[in-house]
């Protein structure tokens, strides 16, 4: 089970800020790929890979990030605070 | 060497003199300090609020990271990094980073890095909210660029 | 854009906000407020007394030309320049910097630019007051090498 | 008649802080050479003019700068501000 939370416009296409899935993905792409084909709303928001950041376990990463042992997978835009 | 990540809005002249103050008790190393202080600014005159959304796990220990790495590049005797989320006006502080330092170089060169990497790195995303509606502020390339200085 | 030469204390805090303050009032194209501050440093623990001479006729013509030049290279909303002279103690402050722009980039480097000015070129000579006696603080070769950085 | 000031130790050497001179120097080196002659205090505060820096009329320049019409010249060392 691994808590996936989702901010600024993702969070508004996926239609809320976070849930548990359980998942046997391997990697955050193998997640993407799962989330992707549940619906419509999500595959809007992980249409464009290139303008997304992933962060798991509260650490920038990759998307080919590994995920054996995480509790907290988070999906959104370029950072742009400051 | 503090971060604090708040709702509540903030004044420069006193976080500045809270940070001075605390430099002045007792030691005498510190011949530079540096603040930035981040303003809603609003070019067009369209700007109703801005919109400020973080992640709440994750956004102090990612700017600590950034202090910490901070401090292991510059001899810095302290660093101050404050920075809002929620809504905000047009003209209200949105963040501050201040840095003391023996030399104005070490002080002003870690202002930077922190500024550049709050930017880019920190996990905040402003919306702007105008008559003709609300959208998410786009990353500008520059900023992800201006990473590209800071790199060993 | 103003320039303050002066024997009186000041205090960080309390200018920083005032400078804040006007530019709050009426205006909403600045998104970044930079401030430098130079404090008295006593790296030894032998330093009694600094003192400050300057060139009275001279000195605020000297350091208004300096903003001048900042304004005319970057795009600045508004700066500010503070400096003491006469006797001041460890901790104390001697001078303060601060410049407002519409992004993060003109803000630090007029800033950095009016430092690196104000250090070599404005007409303000320090002496320091040991307890071994009494001597002027020589240039470095440092801060005559930082101006290099802005020729243009 | 010119207004002459000495800055720092410039001034404590000389052991003044200004003065007026008549002179018909067209240089400033040329009202140089003929305060070292005055004087062996003089002679010291010039002995080096590497380390001094001169204003004329209260812009910074150079040692070659013509004294034609001027009404003040400042000598000291390089500044220390900031």
């Amino acid at each position: 089970m691994i808590e996936v939370l989702y901010f600024a416009w993702v969070r508004e296409r996926i239609g809320l800020p976070r849930e548990r899935i359980t998942t046997d993905a391997a990697t955050v792409a193998d997640l993407v790929a799962q989330l992707r084909d549940r619906e419509e709303r999500y595959a809007m928001a992980f249409a464009d890979l290139g303008a997304l950041r992933v962060a798991v376990d509260q650490e920038l990463t990759d998307f080919d990030a590994p995920l054996k042992g995480v509790r907290e997978v988070a999906f959104f835009p370029p950072m742009t605070g400051g | 060497m503090a971060v604090r990540v708040q709702a509540e809005p903030f004044d420069l002249g006193a976080e500045a003199a809270a940070f001075a103050a605390t430099l002045s008790a007792g030691r005498r190393d510190i011949g530079a300090v540096v603040t930035f202080t981040g303003v809603v600014r609003d070019d067009t005159g369209t700007l109703q609020a801005m919109e400020i959304e973080h992640y709440p796990g994750m956004t102090a220990p990612a700017i600590q990271a950034m202090v910490d790495q901070a401090t292991a590049r510059w001899s810095l005797a302290d660093a101050l990094v404050i920075h809002r989320y929620g809504p905000m006006q047009p003209g209200e502080v949105i963040m501050m980073v201040a840095t003391a330092a023996g030399h104005r170089g070490d002080a002003f060169a870690a202002a930077e890095f922190l500024m550049d990497y709050l930017k880019s790195r920190a996990p905040f995303w402003k919306k702007e909210i105008t008559e003709g509606g609300a959208h998410w502020v786009a990353a500008k390339d520059a900023d992800e660029a201006a990473l590209d200085r800071w790199k060993p």
